[in-house]
């Protein structure tokens, strides 16, 4: 089997006396969608923001492209190729939808440390920038301030943000959420061509994208992974059933 | 140097820093209650201090000077919170800074109006004059003695306020979630005035005692705000506790530095220099202190959960 | 054009054009009124950048203000008296050395001012900043040396090539070529890669980090540019002043520039310029008419921040886009 | 007597008011007026404009502006009253540190600048100007005053001063004529209002006495914490802490203070009393030192302007080096570098009736000149 993208080990963080990540591992391969599931207050925000480098673990080994990123900050991960996208959209509200996606390629390719030429008038940041506002669907929305977007519009456009940033994997959280039932069934379809891509590891509620996406999921009750498997291995592992859909007992 | 020297200085920072934490945690409960910086601090403590001095030689009493300079800081902070400072609660603090600094210009200009240009004539109270004896043959004056106790008292005043009643629950509550005190039926905007009256009428309390020891006049309050502070960002915004602290640690630091730097660079300069040199440093210590702190811990000692 | 763009023409147009009129009619003072105004401008414009474009209320830029004044007083005092200042380096009267010296000298202060400060966020950045500048205040005063708390005199106005600087006109269009090239950086940046940057850091931190810039990098340069810009106005302050003292290193200072920006418009270009043109004319007009003017102006500032968001240039060309 | 003395001053000043003068004067004066140095610019312009008043002469004006105590707002207005309204005499900065962004530049411009207060070394030595005129005193004077007056009862002083120039100068005037021990040197921080470390140092130090300079609330915080402290050495300082502004705020923790000065509101002479009594009559309170210098430099330009014209700058200074005028000072002439000859006394804050004031107890020096007239090549 190929080598994971992205590996997790033995990871620890405590707030007080409260385990919110209590030895979890995990992995992410090539050309997967991973899910991970699991109750609200299970820990899966914590999870994400360690592995994207804004929340610092206790202990615990973090490896991308088989490279240890635990001492790395959240920016320097980035860079490496970790696209995520926020639970609650997290987006420049004053620039325009491009303007947004312009920030990550301007991150991925070259340097920020430039002075003097303008940003609207460069053509390498401003193409890759509408190809990936075309591909999430939002082109005709290009000059609209991200702040004046729909919550839907918002959620895509962060996914083009972490295209455009030239991601080698993508960690959304939960990206489905506060979207109508056709906004979730597009993106659901979207989702199923980016595993091409890069692979993703989606933090999500919705179930019925879970199961329609999934290659394998990863349930997480009270800080610690209960099970990992497929979709029918989850459908039927008792110990899912109990702890975390309440059935059984 | 002496062991009654020596303990004498520390009592004299310990002053210090008591009457800083007045000035501290009226800035510390707003900011953390309400989310404010308030520059015009400094004016109520001014304004605490010429209430006492006018009311002082009018009736001839301090006591009745100190009541009047609670009441006149008190309603001079509910009168500014409900006119301004209500409208900037949901500002970002850059409006904060500058509307309150535009308030510091009014209530200077303001009180030099009123007053005139001379500093007021304002002494301890008889009952507290002269100096006691300490333990190890020196002698210290009362009055800084009640000035600390009263700094002990309202620090106890404050823990017992906060943790024990039921504006304590409601401070509390508005601290870590704005929109349960709401939902509890709270009234948001007394709850806010209140506790900025409250935080005002401790910074008059600080100026009226201080007045008594210095000299009253307009721009009294801007060293002591600048410091005050100091005081909370070393102790972590919104922290009584942090507040306290960072009162004694700057109390201390400031009159110790003073005290010993000079002597320290006695050690390898002339006498006339070393002490040019150790007043220089002392005078930066405590802001090297400040960042220092702030280097390792960017949110101060006790910093509040946001 | 847009309306903006127009409101910034005209108010650098009225600020060129008002010494040429003062001049006719003999009346110079006015002239170094407008020196003044444009030695502010330059001074609040290198602030609006870490603060209008990055979001870094800096509570402490007197500082590099003073840091600047000090360089232009200390170099012409060493030229002057025809003393090496340090390593057998000479001093200069030339303005153009002077300028690099304040640029320096500011840069190295902000690096290391930010690189402690830039670690603190929100009302804590405000305050270590402030601390700061209260430090180096403190040593001023203190610092026998360079006059401490008596200042230091530049007898004769330092020189600029091709030109007799005590002249108030000359003075005049030195500072305000300064003032077209502060802006005209400040323009550049605001619309570069950098200022791209800067700017989404100051909307969203988190997604500047998440996009994979790091925002503390992006900071520390745009204070270090902020601080170097605003010195050079501190060396020219001195020039005009003939006059450096640590009341220019001093909080009030700090919270002027402030006033200067809030007062024209927090991020625009021409929000400084506008600021300090109402705040001096203000300060002018007012101060001979009664000696309670800070009360008034204290007025003033208040109904700008309750009432007048986004300030003069606000008023006038409405709110900000970007594109 | 009140109106006998009222009557007296009206026939002294007959005779500037009834000259016309060759040009009429016009006259900026730069004070402090707001923030918490402004009760001595108010002083300072009191007695000025008191002087103005009472020679009655129409052709005379005076503009007075604020300078907040802030530099570079002082440097402003200078540049204003010189290029806008035109002003012949500049006068009015209390500070030394405005005074010195002031005064260098206005005098290289050839403005004739008389200062009513501050004096600092660097304009009485290798600075000093033609243009630059002093009739209050050299900034070290009342602390050498002091430093020689202390030999005859002190042995051990203990010295203080806020660590800035004019407090350096202070004591190093002070020591320039002292020949006792020191006890103690401690520069304090300016703007310091607390000094309890200060005098718990002072009480462990062995002092025979305390010599400190701490101008305005500075001085007012020192002198009453001092009084709390039980420590009872007699304190010596020069009159700037206990001049007439401030006493009121002293209260009687000032009682018996010895402090120096050039001048004194009982000090005895004609032109003294006289000026003492019109100043209550019109302000309805006692003059300070500010006061009584800056009533002296008004009466030194009126006597100058009625011996040349202003415009005529060579003699219009050698009328004013003649120092041809009635001082509240009794005896006041210019040495070669254009500051004050003139006599310090010692006084004591006493108690008359209800009101602090202070009473001459001595003559420190006569006829004294400053140390650095030797450094002024002019």
């Amino acid at each position: 089997m190929a080598e994971p993208v992205l590996e997790i080990r033995n990871l620890e963080k405590s707030f007080g006396a409260l385990k919110a990540t209590d030895d979890v591992s995990l992995d992410l391969r090539s050309g997967e969608i991973h899910a991970l599931i699991g109750p609200n207050g299970a820990g899966k925000s914590t999870l994400v923001q360690q592995i994207a480098g804004s929340l610092k673990p206790d202990s615990g080994t973090i490896l991308f492209q088989g490279r240890d990123v635990s001492g790395l900050d959240m920016a320097a991960r980035a860079r490496l190729g970790m696209g995520r996208t926020f639970q609650i959209s997290s987006l420049a509200g004053e620039f325009s939808a491009l303007r947004n996606v312009m920030l990550a390629v301007q991150a991925s390719a070259g340097s920020s440390f430039r002075f003097f030429r303008p940003v609207m008038r460069d053509a390498s940041l401003i193409e890759p920038a509408r190809e990936a506002l075309s591909r999430v669907g939002l082109s005709d929305r290009a000059s609209v301030p991200a702040a004046e977007l729909s919550h839907g519009e918002r959620r895509q456009l962060e996914i083009a943000i972490a295209l455009a940033q030239g991601a080698r994997a993508f960690l959304l959280d939960e990206p489905m959420a506060g979207m109508g039932p056709e906004g979730s069934q597009a993106l659901t379809r979207f989702l199923d061509t980016l595993r091409a891509q890069a692979p993703v590891l989606l933090i999500e509620h919705d179930m019925d994208a879970v199961f329609a996406l999934a290659d394998r999921i990863s349930v997480l009750v009270y800080g610690r992974i209960v099970a990992t498997g497929t979709v029918e291995e989850i459908r039927n592992d008792p110990a899912v059933r109990e702890a975390y859909l309440g059935e059984g007992a | 140097m002496s062991l009654p020297l020596f303990i004498e200085q520390i009592l004299n920072g310990l002053q210090f820093g008591v009457m800083l934490f007045l000035m501290a945690a009226g800035l510390t409960l707003i900011f953390g209650v309400m989310g404010l910086i308030n520059l015009a601090h400094g004016s109520l403590f001014m304004v605490g201090a010429f209430a006492c001095a006018a009311v002082a030689a009018a009736t001839g009493s301090f006591w009745l000077g100190l009541a009047a300079s609670l009441a006149a800081a008190a309603m001079a902070g509910a009168v500014i919170e409900i006119l301004v400072i209500r409208r900037l609660y949901e500002r970002d603090h850059l409006d904060q800074v500058l509307a309150t600094f535009a308030l510091i210009l009014i209530f200077s200009e303001g009180t030099r109006w009123v007053f005139g240009s001379f500093p007021l004539y304002l002494d301890i109270p008889p009952l507290l004059t002269g100096a006691a004896s300490l333990p190890g043959g020196g002698q210290y004056p009362v009055y800084r003695l009640a000035v600390i106790a009263v700094g002990i008292a309202v620090a106890l005043g404050l823990y017992v306020l906060i943790g024990r009643t039921r504006l304590g629950m409601r401070i509390r509550a508005g601290e870590s979630d704005r929109e349960m005190i709401g939902a509890l039926g709270v009234d948001i905007g007394t709850l806010y005035t209140l506790v900025f009256a409250l935080g005002a009428a401790l910074a008059g309390l600080a100026g009226a005692m201080v007045g008594a020891l210095q000299s009253v006049q307009v721009g009294m309050g801007e060293p002591v705000l600048i410091l005050a502070f100091v005081v909370i960002v070393i102790g972590g915004i919104g922290s009584i506790k942090g507040a306290l602290l960072g009162s004694i640690l700057v109390g201390l630091t400031e009159t110790l530095g003073r005290f010993l730097l000079p002597h320290l660079f006695a050690l390898i300069l002339p006498a006339s220099e070393a002490a040019g040199m150790g007043a220089a440093l002392a005078s930066m210590l405590i802001y090297i202190l400040m960042a220092l702190i702030l280097a390792f811990r960017p949110r101060g000692l006790f910093a509040a959960s946001t | 054009m847009n309306r903006e763009t127009l409101v910034n023409a005209l108010l650098i147009l009225g600020l060129l054009a008002a010494p040429f009129a003062a001049d006719a009619m003999g009346e110079p003072f006015y002239v170094t009124l407008a020196t003044r105004i444009a030695i502010l401008a330059l001074a609040a414009t290198g602030l609006n950048i870490a603060l209008g474009l990055g979001g870094l209320v800096s509570f402490g830029h007197a500082a590099f203000f003073g840091i600047g004044g000090y360089a232009a007083g200390i170099l012409a005092t060493h030229a002057f008296n025809a003393e090496p200042l340090l390593f057998g380096l000479p001093g200069t009267n030339q303005m153009v050395s002077i300028w690099l010296a304040a640029v320096a000298a500011a840069g190295m202060a902000a690096l290391l001012i930010g690189l402690i400060s830039l670690r603190t966020s929100g009302v804590y950045f405000i305050m270590i900043t402030l601390a700061f500048a209260q430090m180096i205040y403190y040593f001023a005063i203190s610092w026998p040396a360079y006059g401490g708390e008596d200042g230091l005199s530049i007898y004769v106005r330092n020189a600029f090539p091709g030109t007799n600087t005590m002249r108030p006109m000359s003075f005049f269009l030195i500072a305000a070529g300064l003032l077209l090239a502060g802006l005209a950086f400040f323009a550049l940046l605001r619309n570069s890669r950098f200022g791209a940057a800067l700017q989404a850091g100051r909307q969203n931190e988190i997604r500047l980090a998440a996009v994979g810039i790091a925002p503390f990098r992006i900071r520390l340069v745009a204070f270090v540019l902020s601080a170097m810009m605003t010195g050079v106005a501190g060396a020219l302050f001195a020039d005009l002043n003939r006059f450096v003292s640590p009341s220019m290193l001093s909080w009030h200072m700090s919270g002027e520039l402030i006033v200067l920006i809030i007062l024209g418009g927090v991020g625009r270009l021409a929000g400084p310029l506008a600021g300090a043109i109402v705040y001096v004319l203000f300060e002018f007009a007012l101060g001979g008419v009664t000696e309670h003017w800070q009360l008034f102006l204290g007025l003033v500032l208040l109904c700008v921040v309750l009432f007048a968001r986004g300030g003069v240039v606000g008023l006038l060309a409405g709110r900000a886009r970007h594109g | 007597m009140k109106n006998l003395l009222a009557a007296s001053i009206l026939a002294l000043s007959a005779g500037l008011a009834g000259q016309a003068f060759a040009e009429p004067v016009k006259i900026g004066m730069i004070t402090t007026l707001s923030g918490g140095g402004a009760g001595l610019g108010i002083d300072a312009r009191d007695g000025f404009m008191l002087a103005i008043k009472q020679s009655g002469n129409k052709d005379v004006e005076v503009v007075t502006e604020d300078d907040a105590q802030k530099p570079e707002l002082a440097v402003q207005i200078a540049d204003k009253m010189v290029q806008s309204d035109k002003v012949d005499l500049l006068t009015g900065i209390i500070w030394s540190n405005l005074a010195m962004a002031v005064v260098p530049s206005v005098t290289a411009q050839d403005i004739i600048y008389l200062s009513v207060n501050a004096g600092p070394s660097a304009l009485a030595g290798a600075g000093c100007s033609p243009n630059y005129f002093n009739v209050a005193y050299q900034n070290d004077n009342f602390h050498e005053a002091m430093g020689e007056a202390a030999n005859k009862d002190y042995k051990k002083t203990f010295v203080m001063a806020p660590n800035y120039p004019a407090g350096k100068d202070s004591l190093t005037g002070f020591k320039r004529y002292y020949k006792g021990e020191l006890a103690g040197e401690v520069y304090t921080k300016l703007g310091q209002t607390d000094y309890a470390a200060e005098i718990a140092q002072i009480r462990a130090s062995g002092a025979d006495s305390v010599f400190f300079f701490l101008p305005g609330g500075m001085g007012i915080a020192f002198t009453k914490q001092y009084a709390q402290s039980g420590v009872d050495l007699p304190l010596l300082g020069p009159a700037f802490s206990f001049s007439q502004d401030v006493l009121p705020a002293i209260g009687d923790a000032a009682l018996g203070v010895k402090n120096t000065a050039s001048w004194s509101p009982d000090l005895d002479n004609e032109t003294s009393k006289a000026f003492v009594e019109s100043f209550k009559a019109e302000y309805g309170r006692l003059p300070s030192v500010y006061a009584a210098q800056a009533f002296d430099t008004a009466n030194l330009i009126l006597a100058a302007s009625a011996k040349a014209s202003v415009k005529d700058k060579d003699a219009f200074r050698a009328a004013l080096k003649a120092a041809d005028f009635k001082s509240v000072r009794g005896k006041f002439s210019f040495n070669t570098n254009n500051h004050p000859i003139q006599d310090f006394y010692v006084r004591e804050v006493v108690k008359d009736g209800d009101t602090l004031t202070n009473k001459i107890v001595g003559t420190a020096f006569t006829d004294h000149k400053d140390a650095y007239a030797a450094d002024c090549k002019m």
